[in-house]
């Protein structure tokens, strides 16, 4: 049962970020525009809200507190960067993927050039523990509270709030409907005086938000409120695309696909705790490898009918009959 | 002066090195269905989206009740009571029905949706109306039919009482479009006044109270159609006489070239198959021609034919020898020309030269390669007395980017290139779709041409009167079956209509004994 | 400046705030620059090869540098080529000595000051320390099994067992994890593995591998367990840090420096390898809290303290006690199994998994 | 369409005569992006360090002049790997994956060098072709998922960089002839498996950058002159119209992917097989998972250089160039990484540099040549007429 709870709490912080960075690309993409870019959002947000923590570190908030400003300060970078996205790809009709690509590429070098002119370092290394041993009152429910609300961080809390929000804005709301005409058939929504590019905008823009977010609180929940140009966020804006094809583009089934590789990497590095594994006597390596090759298998299952919002990628132009 | 709805006056529209509008004016009387008439590239859509606020104008104004009136947008245009049906429906596939009607303009409190206020009102609308929809299906389930009421839905919806219809009975059955007609009467008689665009001269006769004609972007005039006829009209259209009627002798079938038994496609789209146990012929020499309403299943006839699709049943025969399983280039080399449906998807590598395009099918041959390595000498040379030939016109000749190029001349190009490849079969899909009036005579004698020479030709068009005038056989087809065959000589464009819609089927030993 | 740089250091793979060899390195090349107000900069070399590191110090040179500190034996090659290259110029190698690449031939030139540290003195005090202190389940976690890492982790694992053969205590009484994780970095994979062994029960890991630190301290707070630092002093990084297996990088390098532009004694460096160990005071644990005299350096051990401390220390400076540095290990990847570290380091009392 | 129409109608004054006016206009589109990075570079140095930005600048520019032989012993493998993208984005496969068969291949040929006793002169070529191998199995996989599957190539690629760098730095640990664990990296490699240098005093140019100039110009052959390359661009292109015409788009596919990895594995063994100016010495590989960067590089390249085999042999000598030059403003402080943000931001700008461009050029052809733009306006029917005119 302990390794149970262990597993659990450790999988949560893993699988939030790559929670939040998938819904916001599938709300970019079910606005029409691919966003390769996720990686480098991520990293931009992490790095904005890490340096954020770092400046106020030593003052008297609370360390809850600072998380809750960090990631306003993380949303609204990753907004920002991600409106470089949204102006190549939107407004200048760009390549998406070239655009996307250039981004990640642009962040980890000025990560790097950044820090080194001003720290000397390869990145933003911040002394503040968000760690909780336990939140009050929830903590205390009996077996639930031990999964979810203890020996965790907020951003797990904060993460399924976003979800809510998330399904809520996506089903729920005309501008969800709207949104996802975009990435259907723009020149459907731009008939009835939608406008495309405006809703394009706010798609890639929540997916900043949501990316900035996501990588602050991957740095937080899996970095210790650092950041760094070199190993970045390690890949994790790929692998919430994987597990945003894996969702098919849905809210609901993309939690459980980042559920599912969130839990898978935990356990490469939980072996040792489970007995059954352990004795088995398997190269360390192949374990970390399983994340990427369980990506790989599901998708080959799951791409054959796998159905991507049908204008994605293709820049909305007015003037094209 | 009379008191019109709308007034669109000296409305000038360029398109990059085109003048889709040159100082056209209509007015609208309300409470009348105004025809608007013209051929292809006339400039009828691009009239329609000014007023829809889809485009700006270069020069013009607008009036609504005598009050100028700026659309800069759907939303002004909506504002101001107009709505339209476009040509291609702009329907949201993965939406349900109602949440189609509703885009743009949903009932919502403080952003979120109220689905049920607007359900009340929609189910309200389409009994009065009687047009039949389920508000709860999704767009792709449902006929193109249904995707239409769904459009006229969607102006009703937004009280609109200016309603523009951009051809709509292009894609329905001549027992819908009876029933669409009769229903646009019923709303002019509301007193909502209709703008109605058509190629077909007998519908503006049912319906329309005025008509007014457009020739390459120009006004030409507008008239009263119960004052009018439809060769007063069709003149007014092109500026000659037409001759409606393609000149053929009688064919002469010889051996069968195409025998395909039993052939069973299954559907992208839904559960069923497209295409359900299909048996057929084509010999030499004759014209048969595959109708139906799109939808209805011989795009993947033909995509299964050609090997662009798989088949989960049957055979297929071509020239005595079984190609069932053939590749697509296997059947090419076989005898098979195909002048696809889509020319911009299948049939065109638009970023290619045209000399690239014409050995599409050929720049394997040995003709055309050595080693691999392509004779640029040889592919000059052929496209070049293809371009001749054919009079395919374009910018540069050979080395034109075909993306540059007309419909029309792209459309050339195909079939000077499936044409004068080695074939016993040509399958021609929809081959002048979008085309005007001289193109679609050049290509009916093109293919005629093809049949006295001797070859098989397997048209596949939802244009009735390319249907009843250039075939020598029809088979009818619908829901994936074929329901009729019909000989074009004795038949009337009505009793084809009653098969395409499926409210008539021979029984299959009629069709036995017909072939 | 405005005539480059007069000491340069050229980085290997890391930068130069890697927790190891290049912040070590480059804290000493501060703090001594800055002081005497001489120009100084760092160099990341193009390529990780020894042409690129030559390359590297090339550019130091043509920058302008007259003192060039290496640090790391990724450096021996290179520096065997400039020493002969750029006799004018002095370098500085950490952990290493000049040689050809095929090893043939080893020779440390007059410009050239080798510095080597005996890691495995100051392990052995860690080990000793946290034994004493009354832990039984060590843990210990170093970067890649490089010559450096495996002295300290050697020298942990003889201090467990000379402490517990001090303490009487009875065969396999104290157990350790031993495991490289394979990298000198902070990452989620390292603190995982903290994790999962302060789950399985861990009462302390020396956590021997630069940055890896930084994982090993947040794991240890949130699991409320202990850490034992590296290198420098770490108990400033984090509170679960009791102690700190210190080997004086800048330091040396400061020494060397002064000799250089201070006292004029270059030649006790030059042409040789100098060793830094306890003899010398260049290793060993921790016995000031800097900036405040009367603080304890013991006070986050339960009973271990300076007194004990100083007692084992002397034994070692002394050259009473005598440490094996490396073993025989059969793994290409320089990981040994728990049987070569048991037979090899001669542990009875001590028993050890690997990982 | 309408807009080009015009231009070939006009063709007497149209600076776009099809197939030269696109080769030109990519590059005229590739000197505005570079220019907009370069500019953003002097900014970036100018904040951080107004006195010496003029100077750093200068070495960025021109640095690379006075180490050509390191220019190009840097383009090496970046141009390989740019190559690799470039020649499947033809294809429309986005090739992000030229990371992992870039150290495929370099674990190959690192696997022919140490592990076969070839005789000198052989050995080398063996252990190339090799890493050819290597990459071209880990180009394949990619191919066969897109081709069978339809798996996205751009996340299979993804995580095939991850699975592939675990992979070789497991095996190369494991192996205690390639690794030696004291220094944490991969041994010398054996003099007879290195590439023969080119000679140059102080860089490790050798043959590889030959060999990739003329791989480089033999993918232009076979993507221009062959029937391979009209099947593969046509594929790239419209893939639909390829299925029309009867071409194998599932085997193009892979063989595509299998030659992008067999380039990036290439340009992994010219890297790692490179000779070294100190005796005894060569390039060594540290298995301490990191994705393989020259990858990523190739990325770049290949995107500025417009995926154009030969636009891509000069983007790499170009980025190779300004990448030595950041290294020489390291002498008066500035970090070499200034570089990687000036490429990105190039990448950034030439993904709509086209579009500025042709905004660029109609906006100078009007207030130049103000006259002759007027569009004639072409009725719809007139139009035909008009183009037979101007033939
Ligand atoms: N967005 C556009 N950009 C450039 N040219 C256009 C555009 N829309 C229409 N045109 C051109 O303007 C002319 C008029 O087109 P329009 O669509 O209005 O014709 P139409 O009368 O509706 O024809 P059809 O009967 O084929 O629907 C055509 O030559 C067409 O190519
Ligand atoms: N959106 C557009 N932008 C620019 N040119 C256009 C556009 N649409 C059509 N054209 C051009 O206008 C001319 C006539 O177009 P039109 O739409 O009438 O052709 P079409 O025969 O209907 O062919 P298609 O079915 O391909 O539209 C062609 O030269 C075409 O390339
Ligand atoms: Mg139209
Ligand atoms: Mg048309």
């Amino acid at each position: 049962m302990d390794t149970i709870y262990y597993l659990i709490q450790n999988m949560l912080p893993v699988a939030i970020p790559l929670l939040l960075v998938a819904l916001g690309g599938m709300f970019s993409e079910r606005s029409g525009v691919i966003n390769i870019a996720l990686e480098g959002i991520m990293l931009f947000g992490a790095f904005f809200g890490a340096l954020f923590v770092y400046l106020v570190q030593d003052s008297s908030m609370g360390p809850q507190t600072i998380l809750l400003l960090g990631m306003i300060v993380a949303a609204v970078s990753g907004i920002i960067y991600s409106l470089m996205l949204s102006f190549a790809a939107v407004t200048m009709k760009a390549d998406q993927t070239i655009t996307g690509t250039s981004l990640n590429m642009l962040i980890p070098a000025a990560i790097l050039l950044f820090s080194k002119m001003y720290f000397n370092s390869d990145g933003i290394t911040t002394s503040k523990s968000f760690y909780i041993r336990k939140m009050p009152v929830l903590g205390d429910i009996p077996i639930i509270g031990e999964m979810f609300f203890q020996k965790t961080y907020l951003t797990v809390l904060i993460g399924l709030l976003f979800l809510v929000a998330a399904v809520i804005i996506f089903y729920k709301t005309k501008f969800g409907l709207r949104l996802r005409a975009c990435g259907e058939h723009p020149q459907a929504a731009d008939s009835v005086g939608i406008n495309v590019y405006v809703m394009r905008y706010a798609g890639v823009s929540l997916s900043g938000l949501l990316g900035g977010i996501g990588g602050f609180f991957y740095a937080v929940g899996v970095m210790d409120g650092n950041v760094n140009g070199h190993t970045g966020v390690a890949g994790f804006g790929f692998l919430a695309l994987a597990v945003m094809i894996f969702g098919q583009w849905k809210p609901i089934r993309i939690l459980f696909a980042a559920l599912f590789f969130a839990f898978l990497r935990t356990l490469a590095y939980s072996v040792s705790l489970i007995p059954f594994l352990d004795n088995l006597g398997i190269d360390q390596t192949y374990y970390k490898m399983l994340p990427y090759v369980a990506t790989m298998v599901v998708l080959a299952f799951t791409s054959k009918k796998s159905r991507a919002p049908k204008a994605e990628g293709i820049p909305y132009d007015k003037s094209q009959r | 002066m009379e008191n019109y709805i709308i007034e669109m006056l000296n409305i000038t529209k360029e398109f990059p090195g085109i003048k889709a509008n040159d100082n056209i004016t209509l007015n609208l009387k309300k409470g009348e269905v105004h025809a608007l008439l013209g051929e292809n590239g006339a400039g009828k859509s691009t009239l329609m989206s000014v007023l829809f606020g889809l485009y700006q104008p270069e020069k013009g104004e607008i009036r609504k009740n005598g009050e100028v009136v700026k659309v800069n947008n759907p939303n002004d245009a909506n504002a101001l009571g107009i709505g339209m049906v476009h040509q291609h429906f702009k329907l949201v596939e993965i939406f349900t029905v109602l949440e189609n009607i509703i885009l743009g303009v949903e009932p919502n409190k403080m952003g979120f949706l109220q689905k049920q206020e607007a359900r009340e009102k929609v189910v309200e609308l389409s009994e009065r109306y009687g047009l039949k929809i389920n508000p709860d299906a999704v767009i792709e389930d449902i006929s193109v039919g249904m995707q239409q009421r769904v459009e006229i839905l969607k102006m009703l919806y937004r009280d609109n009482e200016i309603l523009i219809f951009d051809e709509p009975t292009a894609v329905l059955t001549p027992q819908e479009i009876t029933e669409l007609l009769k229903i646009m009467r019923e709303f002019a008689n509301e007193g909502k006044s209709i703008l109605f665009i058509t190629h077909k001269l007998n519908e503006i006769m049912e319906a329309a109270d005025r008509c007014t004609v457009l020739r390459k972007g120009k006004y030409i005039g507008t008239v009263n159609v119960k004052e009018s006829n439809k060769e007063e009209l069709s003149k007014m259209m092109v500026g000659r006489d037409v001759n409606f009627k393609v000149d053929k002798e009688d064919a002469k079938p010889k051996d069968v070239v195409l025998s395909v038994k039993n052939m069973t496609v299954p559907s992208k789209h839904h559960k069923n198959n497209a295409v359900k146990n299909v048996s057929l012929d084509v010999r030499a020499g004759e014209i048969v021609c595959l109708a139906g309403i799109e939808g209805n299943g011989q795009s993947e006839f033909v995509y299964a034919l050609t090997g662009l699709e798989k088949m989960i049943g049957g055979s297929i025969t071509l020239s005595g020898k079984d190609i069932t399983n053939a590749s697509v280039r296997e059947r090419s080399v076989a005898g098979l020309s195909h002048i696809p449906e889509d020319r911009h998807k299948h049939g065109l590598v638009l970023e290619y030269s045209l000399e690239q395009n014409m050995v599409l099918q050929r720049y394997w041959q040995p003709e055309f390669q050595k080693n691999g390595f392509i004779k640029f000498d040889a592919v000059r040379e052929y496209s070049e007395k293809l371009i001749d030939q054919y009079d395919v016109r374009s910018g540069q000749g050979p080395i034109t980017t075909v993306r540059s190029m007309s419909g029309g001349n792209q459309q050339k190009a195909i079939i000077s290139r499936e044409i004068d490849k080695d074939h016993d079969l040509l399958i021609a899909v929809q081959p002048t779709r979008g085309l005007d009036v001289g193109a679609i005579e050049y290509i009916h004698k093109q293919l005629v041409a093809r049949r006295d020479a001797g070859k098989g030709v397997l048209l596949v068009s939802l244009e009735l009167d390319e249907v009843m005038n250039v075939s020598d056989r029809i088979l009818v087809m619908y829901e994936g079956e074929i329901v009729g065959e019909l000989d074009p000589k004795k038949s009337t464009v009505q009793e084809l209509g009653l098969y395409m819609s499926g409210a008539k089927r021979n029984t299959k030993k009629e069709i036995d004994n017909a072939g | 400046g405005d005539d480059g740089y007069e000491i340069a250091l050229i980085t290997d793979k890391g930068n130069i705030d890697d927790k190891s060899f290049n912040q070590g390195a480059w804290e000493g090349v501060i703090a001594f620059a800055t002081e005497n107000e001489i120009s100084h900069t760092y160099i990341k070399p193009e390529e990780a090869s020894d042409s690129g590191y030559l390359a590297a110090i090339d550019l130091a040179v043509e920058g302008g540098a007259k003192v060039i500190v290496t640090p790391g034996f990724l450096f021996e090659v290179p520096i065997y080529e400039a020493q002969t290259k750029y006799p004018e110029v002095k370098f500085i190698l950490l952990d290493g000595s000049p040689h050809t690449a095929d090893y043939s031939v080893f020779e440390t030139k007059e410009n050239v000051a080798s510095i080597m540290y005996s890691e495995e003195q100051s392990g052995y005090l860690a080990g000793y320390a946290a034994v004493m202190d009354g832990m039984r389940n060590l843990g210990f976690m170093g970067g890649m099994a490089v010559p450096a890492v495996q002295a300290f982790g050697y020298g942990y694992l003889q201090g467990a067992e000379a402490a517990a053969v001090e303490l009487g205590l009875g065969d396999g009484e104290v157990q350790v994890t031993y495991h490289y994780t394979g990298n000198f970095e902070e990452n989620d994979t390292n603190k995982a593995t903290a994790r999962t062994m302060f789950q399985e029960g861990t009462e302390v890991i020396f956590a021997c591998g630069g940055a890896v630190g930084k994982s090993v301290m947040s794991a240890a707070s949130e699991a409320d367990t202990k850490v034992i630092g590296v290198d420098v002093d770490q108990r400033y990084d984090s509170e679960t840090v009791i102690t700190s297996a210190t080997k004086g990088l800048a330091a040396s390098v400061v020494s060397v420096l002064d000799a250089i532009y201070n006292t004029d004694s270059w030649a006790t460096y030059g042409g040789t390898t100098t060793y830094f160990n306890a003899a010398n005071d260049g290793v060993g644990l921790p016995t000031e809290v800097i900036g405040d005299a009367s603080a304890d350096a013991f006070d986050r051990f339960e009973s271990f303290d300076k007194a004990a401390y100083d007692a084992v220390f002397n034994k070692l400076a002394s050259g009473n006690v005598s440490l094996l540095r490396s073993i025989e290990v059969a793994d290409p990847s320089g990981a040994a199994t728990a049987e070569e570290l048991v037979s090899a380091l001669n542990l009875v009392k001590v028993e050890v998994t690997t990982r | 369409m309408q807009d080009k129409k015009r231009v070939s109608q006009k063709n007497k004054y149209s600076i776009k005569n099809i197939t030269k006016g696109s080769g030109f206009s990519a590059f005229s589109s590739a000197l505005l992006a570079i220019a907009l990075g370069l500019i953003f570079g002097f900014v970036i140095m100018l904040f951080a360090n107004p006195g010496s930005a003029f100077k750093g600048f200068n070495y960025i520019l021109t640095g690379g002049l006075s180490r050509f032989g390191n220019v190009l012993y840097f383009a090496t493998p970046i141009l390989m790997t740019g190559l690799a993208v470039g020649f499947a984005f033809r294809m429309g496969l986005f090739n992000i994956g030229a990371s992992g068969q870039y150290t495929m291949g370099m674990f190959f040929a690192l696997y022919v060098g140490f592990m076969w006793d070839l005789p000198t002169g052989i050995h080398w070529i063996v252990a190339i072709l090799a890493g050819m191998l290597g990459g071209m199995i880990w180009g394949f996989i990619p191919g066969i998922f897109k081709a069978l599957l339809n798996v996205n190539e751009v996340i299979t690629s993804i995580m095939f960089n991850y699975i592939g760098m675990y992979f070789v730095d497991m095996w190369i640990r494991s192996n205690s002839t390639m690794y030696i664990s004291t220094m944490s990296r991969t041994n010398y490699v054996p003099l007879s498996a290195q590439i023969p240098s080119l000679g140059v005093e102080g860089s490790n140019v050798n043959f590889g950058i030959i060999f990739a100039v003329i791989l480089g110009i033999v993918l232009y052959i076979v993507l221009e002159k062959t029937t391979f390359g009209y099947e593969l661009k046509a594929t790239g292109f419209n893939k639909h119209a390829a299925d029309y015409a009867g071409m194998k788009g599932k085997r193009n596919i892979v063989l595509t992917m299998i030659i992008a990895g067999g380039l990036a594995g290439l340009g992994g063994a010219f890297l790692i097989l490179s000779p070294s100016g100190i005796a005894g010495s060569s390039m060594t590989y540290e298995p301490v998972n990191i994705i393989a960067a020259n990858g990523f590089n190739g990325i770049a390249v290949a995107l500025l250089g417009n995926s154009h085999p030969i636009g891509i042999i000069f983007s790499s000598f170009f980025i190779s160039h300004i990448q030595r030059g950041g290294s020489l403003a390291n002498l008066v402080g500035y970090k070499p990484e200034i570089i990687d943000v000036v490429i990105a931001v190039i990448i950034y700008f030439s993904a709509f540099a086209m579009i500025m461009n042709a905004a660029l050029g109609r906006f100078i052809r009007k207030y130049i040549t103000h006259k002759e733009v007027e569009v004639p306006v072409i009725e719809p029917d007139a139009s035909e007429e008009i183009k037979k005119e101007a033939e």
